[in-house]
C-alpha cells in the first residue's frame, strides 16, 4: 500500500487515490519509425529489480500525471516529479546514486 | 476435574452470572470469562476433535494461539465456525457447539483414523489413491473432503453489519502489555501522535498474572495508572479489543476491532476494520509459550503452563486438582506456585534440566513441591483426559522410572517472541541460542517508503522475556524510566524431544501441530524423503498450516527438522510470516460494501422514472440502463420488438444521458483531436457534428462517437457510455505526458447533461409541439446542432441518429432531465411516443449496419476491418494508432472483415457463432474463417439479421456460409451488405 | 525408484516409515550437460521430464535458486481449465488438461487432480455474448464446454446468490473437466520422476551469468561454479527479465504482484470452481476445506511477493456479494507471487536471439494450469530446436508483427 | 421553467451526525493557469473570492472558489447566477487560454454536520482529518467514488458526482448510524 507525494498538489496520496501507469520517459514512435523502434516503444520494458522510473496519476486528487523513482525490490520511493520532464531531475539522480552506489543509472 | 475455585479471579465478576450452552448443554459462567474459561469451569475438558485423526482435543492455551478449542458459535444468520473459545468473551445466551465429529463429540466414528494412524503418515495421500484413475474423483476425494474441514458451513446471509475506518499516527504501538503501555507513555510524552492497540478486552498482559512489581507498585496498579496517564494525553488514542492483523508496505496496518462480538444484535457493527497509516510501528506483541514434545502431549488436560496460570489467576479456574508441571525453564515454576497458592496440588515439577537452581525453584521447593531434575515425561496416560504421567530420564530413551497420577499437565518448552508484525514486510530474524528462539534482527528491519526502519520491536517480542527485561528494553530503545523488580531466572535449556533418545514408537505420539495432527515422526519422515527445505517440510506434513498458523508448532517443528538434517536451526530458517496475525472475518474486509452500497450504482437523472415504469434494467459499467419497458404480460423480447416497431412507425424515446461528453478547448484543440481521432476534426464547421473513431497506440479501435464543433476553439466529444472516464483519462494522459506544450483544456461534462434521443417519423412533430426552437429540416439539417430553449428548458439539440430514423438528441442540464423527459412523453402522446431501451437501440443500429464498440470490436479489431476506411484520414501524417496499424499482421489483406449475414431460413444466427472453414490446423482444431458479432431478430424485416467478420469481407457478398449452432449442427447464411434498413439513408436525413 | 502404492505404505508402516527413500536426489553439478533448465518450478521440471520421456534427453540439470516448486507453482490458487477463446491458448491449455488427467498415474505420485467442474459466471448481457462465443470456439477446438442456465448454476453451487441484486447471474460458461490439483504435488511429482531418470535437480544454486560464444550458448555461471551445456532453457517466471538480461536480450514483460488468500477450513459446501469476472473474484474449496480465493493483479512493477491490500478487499467485496454465506468465515492467510505480464497477457515459448537458448515465460496469472502442456511444448522446442505447433504462435516476435493472442477479448480473465 | 431538481431532492439523515443533500448549487469548472491574465478578475467576478492558493478554498458567503489542480478551479455560486458568471469569466479571460464550463448539474453536494462529523468521513476517506488545515480543500475518495471535501460552518461540505449521489448518501448514512461512533 504505497504512499506517493504528488508533486503538483503536495498531497501524500495513498495508492488507492492513484492510478499506476508503468514505465516513464518512453519516447513515442509514430509513422515513419522502424519496426524495431515501434516494437521497443510499445513492448520492450525495463522491468528492473531495483530502481525504476514510472508514471502515476493522482486520479482521485488533482488529476495530474507525475513520475516517481521507486525501488521495485524494497518499494522505497526516492522521489516524485512532474510528468513534463524528459528525464529524471539531476538532484534526484544524485540522491539515488548516494543511496544505491551500485545503481547503474537511469539509462 | 477442572472447576471454578471459590476465591480469586481478577477478571471475572462473580455477581454477574451468564448462562450459555455447549452442545446443547446448559452451563453458567461469569461476566469477564472467556468461553474457554467458562467451559473449564464447567469441567468441559473435551472440546473438539483434531483434523486428521479425530483425536480428542482439549483447551491447551489461553489466547489467540489456541489450536484445539474452536467451536461453531451461534446459529442461523449468526453462525460463526472455528471461533476460538480462548478469545471469545462470554455473554449471556451464547451458544457453542464443538466441531469435526460425527455423530457426537464423545463418540466420533472419525476416530477410526486414529487407530490406523500408522498407515496415514505425513503425505500418505501423495503415495496412494493413484489407481484406478477415476477412483480419486469419485471415491477417495469425496471421503477426504467430507472428513476434512472443521467448522460448519454457514448457510444464511450474515445478520450483522461491518464498517471500516481510517486512522493516522506517528507511532502505532501494538500490544497493551506493560511494554506496550510504557512505549505509548514514552511516545505520548514526546508529543507524537500515538495509537495504542490491545487485542483483548484487558490491559497489562502477563505482568499482573505473574505478580510483577513495577516502579514499586503491583503490576495491576501500575497498569491502571498508566492507562489513566494515557487517557489524559490528547495525542494518544487507546483501543482495546482491536488486533493489529497485518503490516503492509509504507506503514499501513490493518487492525480488526471486535466492536460487538460480545454484544451480538445490539445494532452496532460487529467488527470495524481499521486502516491505519503510521510513521512507525512499535510492536510490543509479547511472546508465546511452546509446548514440549513428549508422547501423549495432545491429550485433553495437557496445557501450556502459562495458560494454566492464566486460568487460575484471571478466572479462578483450575484445569485440574492435581497438576504435574513439566518444563525446561524457570518460568513454569510460577505456574506451580500459583496453583499451590490457589490451594491446588502439584504432585511434581518435571524439569528436563540436569541442574535446577534459582529463586523460583527454591520457592517451589520451599512450598513443598517435589522437583525432579533431569527428568522427562515419557508418556502421558489417559484417553479423553489425562490420568497420569510416566516419568523417565530426559537423557534416556524412555524407560519408565515412575508414574504419577494427575488430572492435568502444565508444560513449558520456553517462549517464542511474536515477531509476525516485524516479519510481514520482510524484517529478518536472528536465532537467540540462550533463549532458544528467533527474535528480530535489528540490523535487518522491514523498511518504509523512505528506506528507514518501519518497525521497532520491544519487550518480550524482542526476546526480553521478563518484566524487568521488557521495561529495560523499552528504556533502551525509546527512553523512559519505568523499572520492574527483577526476579532472577536460571537459563533455560532447549528440549526438542522428550526424552531426547526416544524411539520411533514414542515419536509417533509426540504432537507438534495439534490441529493438523503432525508429529515428530512426520517431520523426520519429510526430512528422510528429501523434503528438506523448511517450506517443503511444512507443505508435505502440513505443519503450521492449521488455523493457528504454527504459533505453537513452528519452532518445535523447525528444531526437529534441523536435528534430522544435522544442521543448525538458523541454517534451516523459518517459513514466511504472512498476514493476518490471527484470522480476520471476511465480512469485516468487505466492510460496508453490501447490498445498496456494494458498488456505486450510477443513476441517470431519469432513473427513477424508468424504475417506476417497471423497466427491466441492465448494468452498463456502473450505470443501470433500461433494457426494455415490458408492459403487463409481455416478455422482454416482445417488449423490445414493440419498442422497435413503434419507433420505426411512430416515435420512440431513449435515455441517452450516460453517453460520455467531454469538452476540448484551446488554440491547439483541433490539432489535438486530429491526433486522437482517425479522421479530421479540425475542419469540422462550427455548428456541425461528425462521427469519429479512436484507436489505441496498437491501432485497435477503442471508442467512437459524435464530435460537435461548439465554437471556433471548442469541441464536444461524445463517447460510449462506458468510455467517458477512460477516454477523458486518455486525453489527459497525452496532454500531460506527451504534448504538454499544446494549449488544450478538457472538461468531462458527462453528468452535467441529461440527453434524450427522440427518434422516428414523428420525432419532429414532438419537438415542434414542445416549441421554442426551429427544428425544421432547413434550420436543423442532419449532422447539425442548435442551442436554445425547448419547451422552456435550455437545450442543445443535435440532428444525429443511431437508429436510422429521423432523430434528435436533446441535451439539457441534468436538473431538468426528468422535466424534459416528462414533457416529451406528454407532448408525444398524440404522436404515439413510447420509451425504448438499450436492446431496441442495439437492434435498430444493427438493422442500419452501425457498429457497436464492444460488439463489433473486442480489442483486436482495427477500423479497416469494419469497412470504416472512410473515417480514416489518408492525409494525416499521424494519429494515435496509425503506426500500429502499419504492422505486418494488421496490414494483411486476408484479415476478417465486416459483412452482413442473412440466414436462408430467416432464423437468428446464434450469439457468438463461428464460421468454420475446411480442415484442421496443426493442433487438430477446426479451421475458422469468421464469426458473428451482432445477431438479432429484426422485427422491422421480420427475419434474422446479423453482422460479422469474415475473411474476404464484402468481397464475398452472395456466398452462402455456415455458422455453428450451440449443441451441434450449423445454420446457413448468405453474406450480404450489413445495411439492412433504409440503405439510402432517406429516413435519417428526412 | 520405489513405486508408491497403498501396499508400499502398509509395508513401511511396519517399520515406522523408516525405510522410505528420498523423493529426489541432492547431487552436485556435473561439468556439462546436454541441457540445462534454469528454474525448478512446475514449468521447468515438466520441461525436463518431457525432454527425458519424449525425446530421450536425460543428461539434464535443473538449476534452482531457492527450493524446487517455491515460486508461483507453490503460491497459486490451483485452478485448471482450458476453456480459452483463442486457438493457440485453447490448444496448449487443453494439452495441459489432458496430461493432468493422467498425471498421477504417469508420475506415480498423486497430484490430486480433481475435475470437479469450473464455471465462469456471466453477469451482464455483454458477458453472456462473450461466453457464448467461447463455447462456439471451444466446440471447434475440441474443448468440451457448455453454456448453462442460472438454475443449473444454482444446482451446482447452492451457496451462490443467484439474484444479484446488483449483478444477477444470467448463466455461466461451464467446463466439467476443469478443476484443481494439489500444486506442490505437481512440482514434487515431476521432480521425483526427473530424479528417477537420472537428471540432476540442483537446489540453492543461483545462476549469475550466461556464457556464449559466437552467438551460441555455452554454459551458465552459478554460485556452484560454471556448468557447461549444449542447450539452455530459461523457465523462471517472475525473474525472466533478469535472466534474459544475462543472456543478452530484453523481453516484453513486466513483473507485478498477484495475491491470493485462504479462509479457515469449513465442511464442504462448494464442489466446483467459480470465477466471477464482472466483479473480479474467484473461489474454490480445497480438500482441506479452505475457501481458496483470488482476484486481480497490482498495476506496478513489484518483486516483493507482497501486493497491495485494497485488491484483497475488492475481491472479498465481490465474493461476499456473490456468496453471502462466506461473510462470517475468516481470512487465514494471504500471500502474493510475482507474475510476468506480456504485452498481450499470453505466454512466450520461444527461441531467443541467443543460439540454443530458449525461453518459457509470461504466463501471467495462468501458469499453473498450463504446466504439463507448457513443459511438453518447451521440451519439444528444446529437443528439436524449432517450435512445434503448440509453441509456434507463442514466439517472442509476435508483438512486433501485431499478432496478438489476446484472451481478454471475451471478457475472460486469464487466471 | 420548472425548478431544477438536485440529485436526491434534499434527502437527509440524522445519526450521530446529520447528513443533508443540499443544492442545486451553481458550480463552474474553470481551467486556466495561475498566471493567465484576467484570472483573478474572472474568479472575483464569479465568486467575489481571491484566487485560491494550492489546495485551498476561499469562502465568501454562499460563494466559494476552490483550487482543484494546478490549472483548475471550482467556483461555487447561486444556481441561477451561473450564466452571468460564465459571461463575466469569458470577458475577463478573453484572449487567455482557458475553459469554463457549467457543472452545476453534474455534482451532488452534501453537508455533514455535528460534533462527530469528522468520524463519519474518517470511515470513508483515506484522509488525515486531524491535519486538514483551515480552508483546505481535499480531493480524495469516499469509499469507491471520487469526492472533494472542505470544512465549513462547523461541518463539512462534500462534493461528488451526481450519478453516484445515492451511493454516497448510502455510505454517509451507514457511517453515521447511532452506536457506531469511533470515539466519544
Amino acid at each position: 500500500m504505497l504512499i506517493l507525494e504528488c508533486p503538483y498538489c503536495g498531497v501524500k496520496a495513498e495508492e488507492t487515490e492513484l492510478s499506476p501507469g508503468y514505465e516513464a520517459h518512453l519516447k513515442r514512435f509514430g509513422p515513419g519509425s522502424s519496426d524495431d523502434e515501434f516494437n521497443d516503444y510499445m513492448f520492450a520494458r525495463k522491468n528492473p529489480k531495483g530502481v525504476h522510473f514510472e508514471r502515476w496519476r493522482h486520479a482521485y486528487g488533482c488529476g495530474k500525471w507525475f513520475l516517481a523513482a521507486r525501488c521495485t525490490a524494497t518499494l522505497e520511493v526516492f522521489g516524485t516529479y512532474p510528468a513534463q520532464s524528459s528525464e529524471p531531475p539531476a538532484d534526484l539522480v544524485a540522491k539515488i546514486k548516494a543511496k544505491r552506489p551500485d545503481w547503474s543509472g537511469y539509462k | 476435574m477442572s472447576t471454578r475455585l471459590a476465591k480469586g479471579g481478577r477478571l471475572i465478576d462473580r455477581t454477574k452470572t451468564q448462562g450459555f450452552s455447549f452442545n446443547g448443554k446448559r452451563m453458567t459462567g461469569f461476566a469477564g470469562d472467556t468461553l474457554a474459561a467458562a467451559l473449564l469451569a464447567n469441567d468441559q475438558m473435551l472440546v473438539g476433535r483434531s483434523f486428521k485423526y479425530h483425536r480428542p482435543r482439549g483447551i491447551v492455551a489461553s489466547g489467540a494461539e489456541e489450536p484445539n478449542a474452536l467451536v461453531n458459535l451461534g446459529s442461523g444468520s449468526r453462525l460463526e465456525p472455528n471461533q476460538r473459545t480462548t478469545t471469545t468473551e462470554l455473554f449471556a445466551g451464547l451458544e457453542a457447539a464443538s466441531q469435526n465429529h460425527w455423530p457426537s463429540l464423545e463418540f466420533d466414528v472419525g476416530v477410526a483414523n486414529n487407530y490406523v494412524a500408522r498407515f496415514l503418515p505425513a503425505g500418505f495421500y501423495y503415495k496412494t489413491f493413484i489407481h484406478p484413475r477415476a477412483a480419486w474423483k469419485h471415491v477417495f476425494e469425496p471421503i477426504i473432503r467430507q472428513s476434512a474441514g472443521l467448522g460448519k458451513a454457514p448457510k444464511d446471509r450474515d445478520a450483522d453489519r461491518y464498517e471500516q475506518a481510517y486512522a493516522f499516527c506517528d507511532l502505532l504501538v501494538v500490544g497493551g502489555g506493560i511494554a506496550g503501555l510504557q512505549a505509548a507513555l514514552v511516545a505520548g510524552r514526546s508529543g507524537a501522535r500515538v495509537i495504542l492497540l490491545e487485542q483483548t478486552a484487558h490491559w497489562g498482559g502477563r505482568a499482573p498474572v505473574d505478580g510483577d512489581v513495577i516502579d514499586g507498585k503491583p503490576a495491576e496498579a501500575w497498569v491502571k495508572d498508566a492507562l489513566q496517564a494515557l487517557g489524559e494525553m490528547q495525542n494518544v488514542t487507546i483501543r482495546n479489543r482491536c488486533k493489529a492483523a497485518g503490516v503492509y508496505d509504507h506503514g499501513y496496518v490493518l487492525a480488526d476491532e471486535k466492536v460487538a462480538d460480545h454484544t451480538p444484535g445490539d445494532g452496532r457493527p460487529k467488527h470495524r476494520l481499521w486502516r491505519i497509516r503510521t510513521g512507525r510501528i512499535i510492536a510490543a506483541t509479547g511472546a508465546l509459550e511452546r509446548p514440549l514434545s513428549f508422547a501423549g502431549n495432545d491429550l485433553p488436560g495437557v496445557m501450556l503452563a502459562g495458560a494454566v496460570r492464566d486460568y487460575t489467576v484471571n478466572f479462578a479456574v483450575s484445569p485440574g486438582d492435581r497438576t504435574v508441571v513439566v518444563t525446561n525453564n524457570d518460568d513454569a515454576y510460577r505456574t506451580a506456585i500459583a496453583l499451590k497458592e490457589a490451594g491446588l496440588e502439584v504432585p511434581a515439577i518435571i524439569d528436563a534440566r540436569a541442574s535446577v537452581t534459582g529463586a523460583l525453584p527454591a520457592k517451589a521447593r520451599a512450598m513443598g513441591i517435589r522437583v525432579e531434575a533431569g527428568r522427562a515425561v515419557v508418556k502421558v496416560k489417559g484417553g479423553k483426559r489425562v490420568t497420569g504421567v510416566a516419568i523417565g530420564l530426559q537423557a534416556g530413551e524412555g524407560a519408565v522410572l515412575d508414574e504419577i497420577g494427575c488430572d492435568a499437565v502444565a508444560m513449558s518448552g520456553g517462549w517464542s517472541p511474536v515477531v509476525h508484525l516485524w516479519s510481514h514486510c520482510g524484517g529478518k530474524l536472528i536465532w537467540d541460542e540462550a533463549q532458544a528462539h528467533f527474535r528480530p534482527d535489528p540490523k535487518r528491519p522491514p523498511t518504509n517508503h523512505d528506506g528507514s526502519a518501519m518497525v521497532t520491536v520491544v519487550g518480550a517480542a524482542n526476546g526480553a522475556l521478563t518484566a524487568a527485561a521488557a521495561l529495560a528494553d523499552v528504556a533502551a530503545q525509546m527512553g523512559g524510566e519505568a523499572k520492574a523488580e527483577a526476579v532472577e531466572e536460571a537459563a533455560m535449556e532447549p528440549v526438542w524431544i522428550m526424552p531426547q533418545g526416544a524411539g520411533p514408537a514414542l515419536k509417533m505420539k509426540m504432537w507438534l501441530d495439534y490441529q493438523n495432527d503432525v508429529k515428530v515422526s512426520d517431520v523426520q519422515l519429510a526430512a528422510r524423503e528429501g523434503y528438506t527445505s523448511v517450506e517443503h517440510t511444512k507443505r508435505y506434513t502440513t505443519l503450521g498450516m492449521a488455523t493457528d498458523q504454527g504459533k505453537l508448532s513452528n519452532i518445535n517443528g523447525l528444531a526437529v527438522l534441523a536435528q534430522s538434517l544435522n544442521e543448525g536451526i538458523p541454517q534451516v530458517g523459518t517459513t514466511t510470516f504472512r498476514p493476518p496475525y490471527t484470522p480476520v472475518t471476511l465480512g469485516a474486509l468487505a466492510g460496508e460494501a453490501r447490498d445498496e452500497i456494494f458498488q456505486p450504482l450510477r443513476r441517470s437523472p431519469i432513473h427513477a422514472w424508468h424504475e417506476a415504469q417497471g423497466a427491466y434494467m441492465e448494468p452498463v459499467g456502473l450505470w443501470r440502463r433500461p433494457y426494455c419497458y415490458p408492459k403487463a404480460g409481455e416478455s422482454h423480447e416482445q417488449a423490445v420488438h414493440r419498442e422497435i416497431l413503434n419507433t420505426r412507425k411512430a416515435v420512440g424515446m431513449l435515455d441517452a444521458s450516460t453517453l460520455g461528453k467531454i469538452i476540448v478547448k484551446g488554440p491547439d484543440a483541433g490539432r489535438f483531436l486530429d491526433m486522437l481521432y482517425t479522421n479530421v476534426m479540425s475542419t469540422l464547421p462550427v455548428g456541425k457534428c461528425r462521427y469519429g473513431l479512436m484507436c489505441n497506440e496498437q491501432g485497435f479501435l477503442s471508442d467512437d462517437g459524435v464530435v460537435v464543433r461548439l465554437t471556433e476553439d471548442s469541441w464536444l466529444c461524445h463517447t460510449t457510455s462506458g468510455g467517458a472516464d477512460r477516454i477523458h483519462g486518455w486525453m489527459e494522459d497525452w496532454l500531460q505526458c506527451e504534448w504538454w506544450d499544446w494549449q488544450v483544456y478538457t472538461a468531462n461534462v458527462t453528468e452535467q447533461y441529461a440527453q434524450i434521443a427522440v427518434a422516428g417519423p414523428n420525432a419532429r412533430k414532438v419537438l415542434e409541439k414542445l416549441g421554442g426552437m426551429d427544428v425544421s429540416k432547413e434550420a436543423l439539417p442532419f449532422m447539425a446542432f442548435v442551442e436554445g430553449h425547448l419547451g422552456g428548458l435550455p437545450a442543445r439539440v443535435h440532428r444525429i441518429s443511431f437508429s436510422g430514423e429521423l432523430s434528435y438528441e436533446i441535451a439539457v442540464p441534468a436538473s431538468h432531465g426528468l422535466a424534459l423527459w416528462q414533457a416529451l412523453i406528454a407532448a408525444g402522446a398524440e404522436f404515439g411516443v413510447q420509451p425504448y431501451g438499450t436492446e431496441a437501440m442495439h437492434v435498430m443500429r444493427a438493422e442500419k449496419g452501425f457498429i457497436m464498440i464492444g460488439d463489433e470490436t473486442d480489442g483486436t479489431v482495427i477500423p479497416q476491418d469494419l469497412n470504416l476506411g472512410w473515417a480514416i484520414s489518408k492525409k494525416k501524417a499521424d494519429y494515435l494508432g496509425k503506426r500500429g496499424q502499419e504492422r505486418v499482421y494488421l496490414a494483411r489483406a486476408d484479415r476478417w472483415k465486416l459483412a452482413g449475414f442473412e440466414t436462408l431460413d430467416g432464423s437468428v444466427i446464434p450469439d457468438g457463432a463461428y464460421i468454420p472453414a475446411a480442415g484442421h490446423n496443426p493442433n487438430g482444431q477446426r479451421n475458422t474463417q469468421g464469426r458473428v458479432t451482432s445477431t438479432y431478430h429484426s422485427p422491422t424485416l421480420g427475419k434474422g439479421i446479423a453482422m460479422g467478420l469474415i475473411r474476404g469481407g464484402l468481397d464475398r457478398i452472395g456466398e452462402v456460409v455456415e455458422f455453428t449452432k450451440m449443441g451441434g449442427g450449423t445454420v446457413q447464411a448468405r453474406v450480404c451488405d450489413p445495411v439492412f434498413y433504409d440503405k439510402e439513408g432517406e429516413k435519417g436525413n428526412g | 525408484m520405489k513405486r508408491y502404492s497403498v501396499f508400499a505404505i502398509a509395508r513401511e508402516a511396519m517399520s515406522y516409515h523408516l525405510g522410505w527413500e528420498r523423493a529426489w536426489a541432492a547431487p552436485q553439478p556435473k561439468k556439462e550437460y546436454d541441457a540445462i533448465i534454469i528454474g525448478a518450478g512446475g514449468h521447468g521440471l515438466a520441461t525436463a521430464y518431457y525432454l527425458g520421456k519424449n525425446h530421450g534427453i536425460r543428461n539434464v540439470a535443473i538449476i534452482e535458486k531457492g527450493w524446487l516448486g517455491g515460486g508461483n507453482t507453490g503460491r497459486n490458487t490451483t485452478i485448471i481449465r482450458s476453456n480459452y477463446l483463442q486457438d493457440p491458448s485453447a490448444a496448449i491449455y487443453d494439452k495441459a488438461l489432458k496430461l493432468y488427467e493422467d498425471l498421477s498415474q504417469d508420475l506415480n505420485y498423486n497430484v490430486m487432480f480433481s475435475p470437479r467442474g469450473l464455471l465462469m459466471l456471466a453477469q451482464t448481457h455483454h458477458e453472456v455474448r462473450g461466453y457464448l462465443r467461447t463455447v462456439h470456439a471451444n466446440t471447434l477446438q475440441g474443448v468440451a464446454t457448455e453454456w448453462i442456465s442460472p438454475a443449473r448454476v444454482k444446482e451446482l453451487v447452492p451457496i451462490i446468490n443467484i439474484d444479484g441484486p446488483r449483478y444477477p447471474i444470467l448463466g455461466a460458461l461451464y467446463q466439467a473437466r476443469g478443476g484443481t490439483a494439489r500444486h506442490d504435488a505437481v512440482a514434487w511429482g515431476y521432480a521425483r520422476a526427473c530424479s528417477a531418470m537420472g537428471m540432476d535437480i540442483i537446489q540453492q544454486c543461483e545462476v549469475t551469468g550466461v556464457r556464449s560464444e559466437n552467438g551460441v550458448v555455452k554454459g551458465v555461471e552459478t554460485t556452484k561454479g560454471y556448468i557447461g551445456t549444449k542447450k539452455l532453457g530459461i523457465v523462471v517466471a517472475g525473474h525472466s527479465g533478469q535472466v534474459a538480461d544475462m543472456a543478452g536480450f530484453r523481453l516484453p514483460i513486466e513483473a507485478v504482484a498477484l495475491q491470493a488468500l485462504v479462509s479457515e477450513p469449513i465442511k464442504p459446501c462448494m464442489d466446483v470452481v467459480v470465477m466471477a469476472n464482472t466483479v473480479h473474484g474467484y473461489m474454490s474449496q480445497s480438500d482441506k476445506g479452505e475457501m481458496v480465493i483470488g482476484g486481480g493483479t497490482d498495476g506496478f512493477n513489484n518483486f516483493t511477493q507482497r501486493g497491495s491490500f485494497h485488491h484483497i478487499e475488492e475481491t472479498l467485496r465481490a465474493l461476499v456479494e456473490t456468496f453471502p454465506m462466506i461473510s462470517r468465515l475468516k481470512m487465514l492467510r494471504q500471500w502474493g507471487g510475482i507474475v510476468d505480464m506480456t504485452g498481450d497477457r499470453s505466454p512466450i515459448i520461444s527461441k531467443t536471439p541467443l543460439g540454443n537458448c530458449f525461453i518459457n515465460c509470461g504466463w501471467g496469472t495462468g501458469g499453473f494450469k498450463a504446466i504439463p502442456g507448457s513443459g511438453w511444448a518447451m521440451a519439444d522446442l528444446m529437443a528439436r530446436g524449432e517450435p512445434g505447433p503448440l509453441a509456434a504462435d507463442f514466439n517472442m516476435w509476435r508483438f512486433r508483427e501485431g499478432q496478438f493472442i489476446d484472451e481478454s477479448v471475451a471478457a475472460g480473465v486469464a487466471h | 421553467m420548472a425548478d431544477p431538481i438536485s440529485a436526491l431532492s434534499g434527502a437527509s439523515y440524522d445519526g450521530f451526525a446529520s447528513i443533508r443533500e443540499i443544492g442545486p448549487l451553481g458550480m463552474i469548472t474553470l481551467r486556466a493557469k495561475p498566471d493567465a491574465a484576467g484570472l483573478a478578475a474572472a474568479i472575483s467576478a464569479a465568486t467575489g473570492c481571491a484566487v485560491p492558493a494550492a489546495r485551498r478554498v476561499v469562502i465568501n458567503g454562499d460563494r466559494a472558489a476552490g483550487w482543484m489542480s494546478p490549472d483548475e478551479y471550482l467556483l461555487v455560486l447561486p444556481y441561477d447566477q451561473v450564466a452571468a458568471a460564465l459571461a463575466a469569466i469569458a470577458g475577463a479571460l478573453a484572449g487567455a487560454h482557458h475553459l469554463a464550463a457549467d457543472v452545476s448539474d453534474a455534482r451532488a453536494v452534501f453537508r455533514v454536520e455535528g460534533d462527530k462529523a469528522t468520524q463519519v468521513l474518517a470511515k470513508l476517506m483515506p484522509v488525515d482529518f486531524a491535519t486538514l488545515e483551515p480552508g483546505e480543500l481535499r480531493r480524495s475518495r469516499a469509499a469507491q467514488v471520487a469526492a472533494a471535501v472542505w470544512a465549513q460552518d462547523g461541518g463539512f461540505t462534500l462534493v461528488c458526482f451526481r450519478s453516484v449521489a445515492g451511493y454516497v448518501m448510502g455510505l454517509l448514512t451507514h457511517s453515521a448510524m447511532p452506536g457506531s461512533e469511533l470515539h466519544a
